[in-house]
């Protein structure tokens, strides 16, 4: 059954994939999305299974490669943190697969589309079963080669190219230190099984290692090195950027790729290594920080974009930065809980805009909307309840699990948990607020979309040259379109819709308990590791009155900010901005960090390779070695021609010298 | 007053072949004039052989003779094979040319077999008068062979260049012979090494450097190599074929025994000498020859690198040593004559041409021709698998035991800037365009091209022979 | 005052070294430097002889026997190649003797 | 047979093809074709007899195979091949991508086939002869035979600046071997034989040790080549022909690996350990380096070369750490990076047979009317990045841990390479295969035809079967690696004792 | 002093005096004849050693032929000595200064050399008592015998330049008479007269 799990969305991987051009387009959506299905429903029955039955199990599949003392196995572990993974992954794998049959309609290479869908999701599953690193790192570059994929699915557009390139290699940057943290596990523990691991870490909880150095506690570095790799794929504070560029893929992709499951890859990776960073307090503590900031700083960014997904990536940001700091105190559970609900919002969210995207013939500007509601009731119900979820609202899934993570921060003991107490209650607010400006700026409001700015809009797009055959659809539906009035999606995009606000609502108080609650133990069977000192998740429910009822105070008054300035006076954020311009634009630009990196690294290393290449390469190393020795080479040539002047005295002077220097070097050498 | 024996005139019975064939050679010619070209040719090239097969057949072990001033050994037997492999083939290269070049007057032969025969003296010459004399009759030869185009400036430039330093380097020479006759008393080679067993004096380094000047201008080594070149360039191509191959093979023999057979004693003194012109050759010829475009004068300035490569073995001074001379000077003869057949058969309906750039896209026009050369070239650079790199191979791997490691390293680094000349005239066949063919190969061309090339192409499959008489001349030496 | 040994050795030595700039030093015509040649071996023949009396070995006059001979011959190619050349070019001076170089 | 054993037939082999070719006469358009055939048969009887070699190869066993002497130079330097784990997989990599070159040389050559063919037989015959040959100057003698076919490939089959590229390629690797001569002589005075398996056992002085490794590096690194005498290597890529680039990244640069691990490692292992920091230092330059500088070039197989450079950088990083891991590593590093670099400059060739243009800027959105072949491109490209479930990752993998092991140094700045070659190549794929397709020239491309498939796809196949089993190729290194591994232990404890004593 | 060291200096002197004339001097004619008096002073030296058969041989051969010869040759090419090129001192004072340098270390050789004694003990043939065998006997005895290998090869020395002056220089120039004897001797009545039937009236 495992096995089919994460082994169908591969088969619908290379059916769509190699047979996609024989098959047809639909073929290759029913056939994926079809698998997809299979494979959620065993998931739901594997967690079924495991999360309210038997235990660990571990299935072999293959062995992978043996170097010395270095096993590497292919292999599936499955315990309650993977079935829930696994349930995350498949159902909002199935609901955006189905989705994007009605979302994706007009575009010609839909099987490839599929193919790379059904690809995430193998990998994605391979990630969250694996039962070691090496394996688990296979999981983590095979989400980041789909991810990358999918953002350039559309590869004309040189923005789609740029941003999926960016995500590949801030990726990297992460999985730099994922790599070194897992080249250390193997040099600590001599093995990267997670079984093998484990058991073993006590043994190093005081142990130091020389790294660069500088001896580091073992385990402190480990996890930190790890962290590294999350922070990279999770998309924490400094390598954030390429999560808001990746919005450039499809928006299904966005829904399932970039909110519901390969960002929160990272939030299961420090889970699933719970037993290390339990017993790395250090870590732990940079954990929370890292992602306290994160939460805060995407939710200040979020505030003035105006692109709709944008807003919905820096939300998820910001999310993942509460789950991280859910982790970082030491409430695994929360934050896994808070992946699951988020899942299912975020997934809604995304597919929401997708809708209304879909209405608006692909206008993502927030300031070319307004008014929708009328014409896409629907979506914007869904939306709504969406919206509720994330902000937390009574008894919504959001409202569990993220006042579980506040409360834990202030219950926390690890250094740093004020703050991060501090920043996500100020994050909740700001939540709260970009939330609802996103959903009034959309649907309620004047209709800002008659006018000229949305035939504008679409006025980058080039007409189709003659003989483009794979002009693609999206501009054909644009401008076909572009006279009609928004219209409400077909109903293969609203199903998905409906099923995952039903777990937005309703996620939460269904599994609060099994995740956080009376049956902890019961549901997670030690898949979650807590140390003996480590009562966070009783000290959470102990916090005082005004720390529980702060989020839901935070939602309220950002809810009513939001409709005071984009109901009931539009022109007040406007004010606002004019007259705090720096913050503003500092706010807009995305604290700068784009313009910082790419000054940082991006055109200091392009400097430095067209440096090294000119002037290393070709002045030094050429000009000194072979070029510099070949041009000598002819100089002394030139020279030794010029010797041989062609007159018989020289010639016979040359052979007086010879004579001549050979009976010095005798007389005076002191070789007689 | 001493008994007027006989002596035994066996063992140089080859030098008697050919001194007596040249004789009647030269009777011929007289009686009949210019018609006999063909026939004193022929007959000279059987004289060659006739040569050959009679040291060839000559028995095992070293031999005295005339009082000691002739020997034969094995070492001797080696280098005489070669050197009349060189003369014959050189003889082989000619007919056609001179033929072309209106030059084919009989005394040619004549002088190439009585300059054979001065060769053979030389390598058989155990004491200095021999030395000298076997040294001039090759001269005298040669001096006139390389005028023998009386009509071309260059000819006979060449001649007087020639004969002006020949002259004076034989001056060198007998000077540093009289006085290593001086301060040992006897022109006997052993007598000389016997004489030094009990110390040496000043007076035999310096006669060794002056001999060693001398030997060193037969095989045109730095710094008494300038003659070469223009030498090479202005003679008659085949003339500059037979200078290259079997004079090179006699001087180069003559040197070792004089500095093996007669000064075993001092060789840390002339082992400096040594390494020097090795040095000073390797690295003057591969330097100097880039520069060239005309092919003969390059293919002296590669000529003075080899002998630099050469004289790497002698420097060793020891059995694996000359063991190396031996190998590389027979590869080299079968080298450096598969070249000049290549160079011979550069031939258009305008006459002969002679710069590297008349070879572009000879690959294309006649690719045998050109993959026979380009085969010969790789070898030259030393390049494996071909014959060229075990030749140095051996040399260097004597330096190497003999701990020159300076020497070997100099050496190898010289032999890839040699290296650039080589393949520098490979590119022009290969890579250049086209510049139209060349006249039909004669076929005794074709013969020493195909025998050089086929040794040089694929000694390494069966290297033991050749390598295994090497190793057995040079231990009759010591 | 006995005259041994050395006093010949060094007027050949010095014979030899007139001979020698003779050759280098000479920028007017061949025969010069065929007559310098010809110094050198009256040079080395005194050396010879020197050494042959001195040792009452007569190795060394057979030696200079030789050499006169040889020299004799030498002499005779060497003015025939000289003859040959000023005939192509009209000129025997040294200076003029360098068509081909480089 | 002819008393040769299968190891002689495999050298053999093409030699009578390239025989055969050259025996061709007749009309033009016949020789041509004629030629090719002869060729492909050629390369793949070869390759069929080396199947059959692999088939009689024990790759549990650590000691040589197959092993079969002649008598050659002396008693002491004989005609002795052999065959271990660490030479066998190279002998079939070899024979395997010979046909493949066969093939894409197919139709872009058409001048000079005949020659062009023979060229490559010999070649092949000589990068065999360099994995199999078990005698020292047998080695040498193959290992530098392969410049001249390859001098010839650059310079009459290559580019604009095909002559500076061959005179650079020849005289660049010439001068670096020639120094591992002397040091070969100067190991047979010592150790009187060149027998490479008794030079294993033999010890060399300490102090010897430090000049043959000297020696032997020289030319190791610049067949390698290291930083910082890679500089032949752009340039010799970009000049040769489509499969004069792929056998010049897939085996000739191997040469230096396996010359590492035959002679320098084992045979001074003392100078090993000394000049260990030296290596990583030039490796970690190589790798951050060289992709720096591949992420700036706009010719895409001076890219690919430069991009070569980096991975063998992980190469010698490996070898050095004398890990398990880290020689093992390595060693698949250049099996797959044989794969990988050969399939990418394939790609190449692709498009430069249709376009006859190298630079990129001069395509761009090629996935339009090619996506079969963006497809392998793409594979490739991530192979060459090293994404887990590609060779690429299970080389770069094992050595970055082995080196991690030792030093954590080494492993961090070597790291840095797995961002900077995801840089250079996926910006190398987004500017040819992604983007629109405007450029006129670029409308009319025709995707990979069957000849192209035949080439590409079976690479594919083998790059992803290999990231998912490596098994195949990394078991057959770990007997010898383990060897090895005892042999320098030893080695180094025993020279650790004398210096104790000497104390 | 004796007499016979003043002979020498006199012939020593004389000797390098006109050996430094030969190559100084401007017109060729007089360095041949300064190149005779410095072989006749060599001779006299060789008188001096007692060696008496090679002074003959020296003056005889040298003198009267070589010598002879190259004046010959001077006469015949005929050239303009008269000129004296510019940039001949150009080189001179390096040139002389090696030359100087090679002079002295030749005379430190020669000079403070001492030759071995027990070289000079055994000679290898050893010269027989003056009284006994004259000089020229001594050398013929051991030349035809001992050294009759070095006798034939300076023959074919000789034989060499015979044929190599003749190839160089001789030219048979086509148009010039030539005295052909066997062609004289051959010569008969019929092939001398040819007779011939003049017919009448006609003319000849």
């Amino acid at each position: 059954m495992y096995q089919a799990i994460v082994f169908l969305p591969l088969v619908g991987f290379l059916i769509a994939g190699l047979l996609g051009r024989f098959i047809g387009a639909r073929a290759s959506e029913v056939v994926t999305t079809s698998l997809l299905f299979v494979s959620c429903a065993l998931s739901w029955i594997a967690f079924t299974q495991v999360g309210f039955g038997g235990g660990t199990t571990r299935v072999q599949v293959a062995n992978w490669l043996v170097s010395g003392d270095l096993v590497v196995d292919w292999a599936l572990r499955i315990d309650t943190l993977t079935a829930v993974m696994l349930v995350v992954v498949t159902t909002v794998s199935s609901l955006v697969h189905l989705y994007s049959v009605g979302y994706m309609h007009e575009d010609t290479s839909r099987p490839r589309f599929f193919a790379y869908l059904s690809l995430f999701t193998f990998a994605m599953l391979m990630l969250v079963t694996s039962d070691n690193l090496v394996q688990m790192f296979f999981g983590w570059e095979g989400v980041g080669l789909a991810s990358y994929l999918l953002i350039g699915f559309w590869y004309d557009k040189p923005s789609a190219n740029a941003a999926a390139i960016k995500a590949f290699i801030v990726n990297r940057v992460g999985d730099f230190g994922f790599s070194l943290g897992i080249f250390l596990v193997f040099t600590l523990f001599g093995t990267i099984a997670f079984e093998g691991i484990f058991p073993r870490v006590g043994e190093f909880a005081s142990q130091t290692f020389r790294f660069l150095g500088y001896d580091w506690n073992a385990l402190t570095i480990t996890c930190l090195l790890l962290f590294m790799g999350a922070m990279g794929k999770s998309a924490q504070f400094l390598l954030h950027t390429w999560l808001p560029d990746a919005m450039e893929g499809p928006t299904p992709v966005s829904a399932l790729i970039h909110a519901a499951t390969m960002v929160t890859a990272g939030v299961f990776m420090v889970a699933r290594l719970s037993p290390l960073f339990e017993l790395a307090p250090t870590a732990l503590s940079v954990v929370t920080v890292i992602g306290a900031t994160t939460a805060f700083f995407a939710a200040t960014v979020g505030l003035v974009q105006n692109d709709i997904k944008r807003v919905i990536a820096y939300s998820t940001c910001s999310q993942l930065g509460y789950m991280f700091v859910a982790l970082g105190v030491g409430a695994y559970s929360a934050g896994i809980f808070h992946l699951f609900t988020h899942a299912f919002f975020k997934a809604l969210l995304f597919l929401g805009a997708g809708s209304v995207i879909h209405a608006m013939h692909h206008e993502q500007d927030m300031r070319h909307m307004g008014g929708l509601r009328k014409h896409i009731p629907f979506t914007a119900a869904m939306m709504g309840i969406g919206t509720l979820a994330l902000t937390g609202f009574p008894f919504t899934a959001g409202y569990f699990s993220k006042d579980a993570i506040i409360e834990a921060a202030y219950a926390g003991k690890v250094p740093g948990a004020n703050f991060a107490f501090l920043m996500t209650v100020a994050a909740a607010l700001m939540t709260s607020f970009y939330s609802w400006r996103l959903y009034f700026m959309t649907f309620e409001g004047r209709p800002r979309w008659s006018h000229n700015g949305h035939a504008h809009a679409h006025g980058h797009i080039a007409p189709a040259a003659g003989g483009h055959e794979h002009e693609h659809a999206e501009e054909h539906h644009g401008r076909a379109h572009a006279l009609h009035a928004p219209h409400e999606s077909p109903l293969v995009m609203l199903i998905p819709l409906a099923v995952l606000a039903v777990g937005a609502v309703a996620a939460g108080f269904l599994f609060k308990e099994a995740f956080i609650g009376h049956d902890y133990d019961h549901f997670w069977k030690g898949a979650l590791f807590t140390a003996k000192d480590n009562h966070i998740l009783h000290d959470m429910h102990e916090v005082p009155g005004w720390v529980v009822a702060s989020p839901f105070v935070m939602m309220v008054v950002g809810f009513l900010v939001a409709f005071w300035f984009y109901v009931i006076d539009p022109k007040k954020p406007v004010q606002l901005a004019k007259a705090n311009p720096l913050l503003y634009r500092f706010l807009f630009n995305k604290w700068y960090f784009d313009e910082l990196y790419d000054v940082l690294f991006v055109r200091s290393a392009k400097w430095l390779g067209f440096f090294l290449w000119r002037k290393g390469d070709g002045w030094l190393i050429d000009g000194f070695g072979p070029d510099g020795v070949s041009a000598r080479v002819v100089d002394v040539t030139n020279r030794v021609v010029r010797l041989q002047t062609g007159y018989v005295y020289h010639y016979a002077f040359a052979m007086l010298i010879g004579v001549a220097a050979f009976v010095t070097w005798y007389l005076f050498g002191g070789v007689l | 007053m001493p008994a007027l024996t006989v002596p035994a005139i066996a063992p140089a019975l080859p030098e008697l072949l050919l001194a007596a064939g040249a004789l009647v050679l030269v009777l011929i010619g007289a009686v009949q004039g210019d018609r006999s070209r063909g026939l004193v040719g022929a007959l000279a090239l059987a004289l060659l052989v006739a040569a050959g097969l009679a040291v060839a057949m000559q028995p095992a072990g070293r031999i005295e003779t005339f009082n000691g001033a002739f020997v034969v050994d094995g070492f001797a037997r080696f280098m005489k094979l070669l050197t009349l492999l060189g003369a014959a083939a050189s003889l082989i290269l000619s007919s056609d040319y001179l033929k072309r070049e209106r030059l084919d007057r009989y005394e040619y032969p004549i002088l190439v077999v009585l300059a054979t025969t001065g060769m053979l003296m030389m390598i058989s010459a155990n004491d200095l008068i021999a030395l000298y004399v076997g040294v001039e009759l090759q001269s005298l030869a040669l001096y006139v062979i390389a005028a023998m185009d009386r009509d071309n400036a260059r000819s006979s430039e060449a001649g007087l260049k020639y004969f002006v330093l020949g002259a004076l380097s034989s001056g060198m020479l007998l000077y540093g012979a009289s006085l290593t006759y001086g301060f040992s008393g006897t022109v006997s080679f052993p007598g000389i090494a016997a004489a030094l067993q009990n110390g040496h004096s000043a007076g035999i380094v310096f006669g060794v450097v002056f001999l060693a000047a001398g030997l060193a201008f037969k095989i045109s080594a730095v710094p008494f190599h300038m003659w070469t070149p223009d030498v090479y360039e202005g003679s008659p191509t085949p003339v500059t074929a037979f200078f290259a191959a079997a004079t090179k093979m006699a001087a180069m023999a003559m040197t070792v025994r004089v500095f093996v057979g007669a000064f075993p004693g001092i060789v840390p003194q002339w082992q400096q000498i040594v390494v020097f012109i090795a040095i000073a050759s390797m690295v003057l010829g591969a330097f100097a020859a880039i520069g060239q475009r005309n092919i003969k004068r390059l293919m002296a300035y590669s000529s003075i690198g080899h002998m630099g490569y050469a004289l790497v073995g002698l420097a060793a001074g020891t059995e694996q040593g000359v063991n190396g001379v031996l190998v590389y000077m027979a590869l080299y003869l079968a080298m450096t004559l598969g070249a000049f057949a290549c160079i011979i058969a550069m031939r258009r309906e305008g006459g002969m041409v002679e710069e590297i750039d008349d070879l572009a896209g000879l690959a294309r026009s006649q690719p045998a021709l050109a993959f026979c050369l380009a085969m010969l070239l790789f070898s030259l650079a030393g390049i494996p698998p071909l014959a060229g790199f075990f030749a140095k191979f051996y040399v260097f791997a004597a330096a190497i035991q003999a701990k020159l490691v300076t020497l070997a390293v100099i050496g190898i680094v010289a032999s890839v800037v040699g290296a650039y000349y080589y393949i520098r005239i490979v590119k022009v066949m290969y890579f250049d365009e086209p510049r139209g063919a060349y006249l039909p190969m004669a076929p005794g061309l074709k013969l020493v091209l195909g025998v050089s090339s086929a040794v040089v192409v694929l000694f390494w499959l069966a290297p033991a022979p050749l390598v295994g008489a090497a190793a057995a001349a040079a231990k009759s030496l010591f | 005052m006995i005259i041994g040994l050395a006093h010949y050795l060094t007027v050949a030595a010095v014979l030899f070294t007139l001979g020698v700039f003779g050759i280098f030093l000479n920028r007017k015509n061949v025969i010069i430097i065929l007559m310098s040649i010809e110094l050198i071996l009256l040079a080395v023949n005194i050396n010879l002889v020197a050494f042959s009396t001195h040792m009452g070995d007569i190795v060394g006059q057979v030696y200079a026997l030789m050499v006169l001979t040889v020299a004799a011959a030498e002499a005779a190619i060497g003015l025939a190649i000289l003859v040959v050349y000023f005939r192509n070019r009209g000129t025997i001076a040294v200076e003029d003797i360098n068509m081909m170089k480089g | 047979m002819f008393g040769l054993g299968i190891l002689s037939g495999l050298l053999v082999l093409p030699l009578v093809g390239a025989a055969f070719i050259l025996t061709l006469r007749g009309e033009e358009e016949a020789v041509r074709s004629n030629a090719r055939w002869a060729a492909l048969v050629t390369t793949v009887a070869t390759f069929v007899l080396s199947v059959v070699a692999w088939q009689r190869f024990d790759g549990g066993n650590a000691a040589f195979q197959l092993v079969e002497t002649h008598a050659w130079l002396t008693d002491s330097i004989r005609f002795k091949l052999g065959v271990d784990g660490f030479s066998m997989p190279f002998v079939l990599l070899t024979t395997f991508l010979m046909p493949f070159c066969i093939i894409a040389s197919w139709q872009p050559i058409e001048t000079r086939v005949k020659e062009y063919m023979v060229a490559f037989l010999v070649l092949e015959t000589t990068m065999i002869g360099v994995f199999v040959a078990l005698d020292l100057v047998l080695f040498y003698l193959f290992f530098e035979a392969g410049l001249i076919p390859m001098f010839l490939i650059i310079g009459v089959w290559g580019g604009k600046r095909r002559v500076y590229a061959a005179f650079k390629f020849f005289l660049y690797t010439l001068l670096g071997s020639v120094l591992m001569l002397l040091a070969v002589m100067a190991m047979y005075w010592d150790a009187g034989t060149t027998d490479i398996a008794v030079l294993l056992k033999h010890r060399f002085a300490p102090a010897m040790q430090t000049w043959l490794w000297l020696a032997f590096f020289a030319s190791f690194a610049v067949k390698m080549p290291m930083w910082p005498v890679h500089t032949w290597l752009p340039d010799a890529h970009v000049e040769a022909p489509t499969a004069g680039s792929v056998i010049l990244a897939a085996i000739l640069l191997k040469m230096g690996g396996y010359g590492f691990i035959r002679f320098s490692i084992p045979m001074f292992p003392d100078a090993s350990v000394y000049f260990t920091p030296l290596v990583y230092a030039l490796s970690i330059v190589a790798i951050i380096y060289t992709s720096l500088v591949a992420m700036m070039q706009e010719d895409m197989k001076k890219l690919i070369a430069y991009s070569s450079v980096a991975h063998m950088g992980f190469v010698t990083m490996g070898l050095f750490t004398m890990t398990p891991q880290g020689i093992q590593g390595a060693m698949f590093q250049m099996v797959s990076h044989g794969l990988v670099s050969g399939a990418l400059f394939l790609c190449v060739g692709v498009v430069y047979d249709r376009l006859h243009t190298r630079m990129i800027a001069d395509y761009g959105g090629l996935v339009h009317r090619m996506p079969v072949y963006a497809t392998c491109f793409m594979v490739f490209t991530m192979a060459n990045v090293g994404l887990p479930g590609t060779s690429g990752f299970v080389g770069e993998f094992l050595t970055l841990t082995g080196a991690f092991k030792v030093n954590s140094w080494v492993a961090f700045f070597a790291t840095t390479g797995v961002i900077l070659s995801a840089a250079y190549a996926l910006w190398l794929y987004r500017r040819v295969i992604f983007g629109k397709l405007e450029k006129e020239k670029l409308k009319s491309m025709p995707d990979l035809n069957y000849r192209e498939v035949l080439v590409l796809v079976p690479l594919l196949l083998l790059v992803i079967w290999y990231g998912v089993q490596p098994g195949a190729v990394l078991d057959a290194f770990a007997a010898p690696t383990t060897e090895l591994l005892k042999s320098t232990q030893a080695a180094l404890s025993a020279a650790k004792t004398a210096a104790l004593t000497l104390h | 002093m004796t007499v016979a060291a003043a002979f020498f200096y006199l012939f020593a002197c004389v000797c390098i005096a006109s050996a430094f004339m030969v190559i100084a001097s401007r017109n060729p004619v007089h360095s041949v004849l300064f190149l005779i008096l410095a072989f006749v002073n060599a001779a006299g030296l060789f008188l001096l050693m007692g060696a008496e058969f090679l002074a003959m041989i020296l003056v005889v051969v040298y003198v009267g032929a070589v010598a002879v010869l190259f004046l010959f040759v001077v006469m015949m090419l005929d050239v303009d000595f008269v000129e004296l090129r510019q940039g001949f001192l150009q080189y001179l004072p390096i040139g002389a200064a090696i030359g100087v340098i090679f002079l002295i270390e030749l005379l430190l050789v020669v000079g403070s050399m001492a030759i071995d004694p027990n070289i000079l003990k055994s000679p290898v043939a050893a010269i027989p008592p003056a009284d006994q065998v004259t000089n020229t006997a001594a050398l013929g005895r051991v030349l035809y015998t001992q050294y009759l290998y070095f006798f034939q090869a300076a023959g074919l020395v000789l034989l060499v330049a015979m044929i190599g002056a003749i190839v160089l220089t001789l030219r048979h120039k086509a148009g010039i008479k030539r005295q052909d004897v066997a062609a004289q001797v051959a010569r008969t009545k019929a092939t001398a007269i040819e007779v011939r039937k003049v017919p009448f009236r006609q003319g000849v």
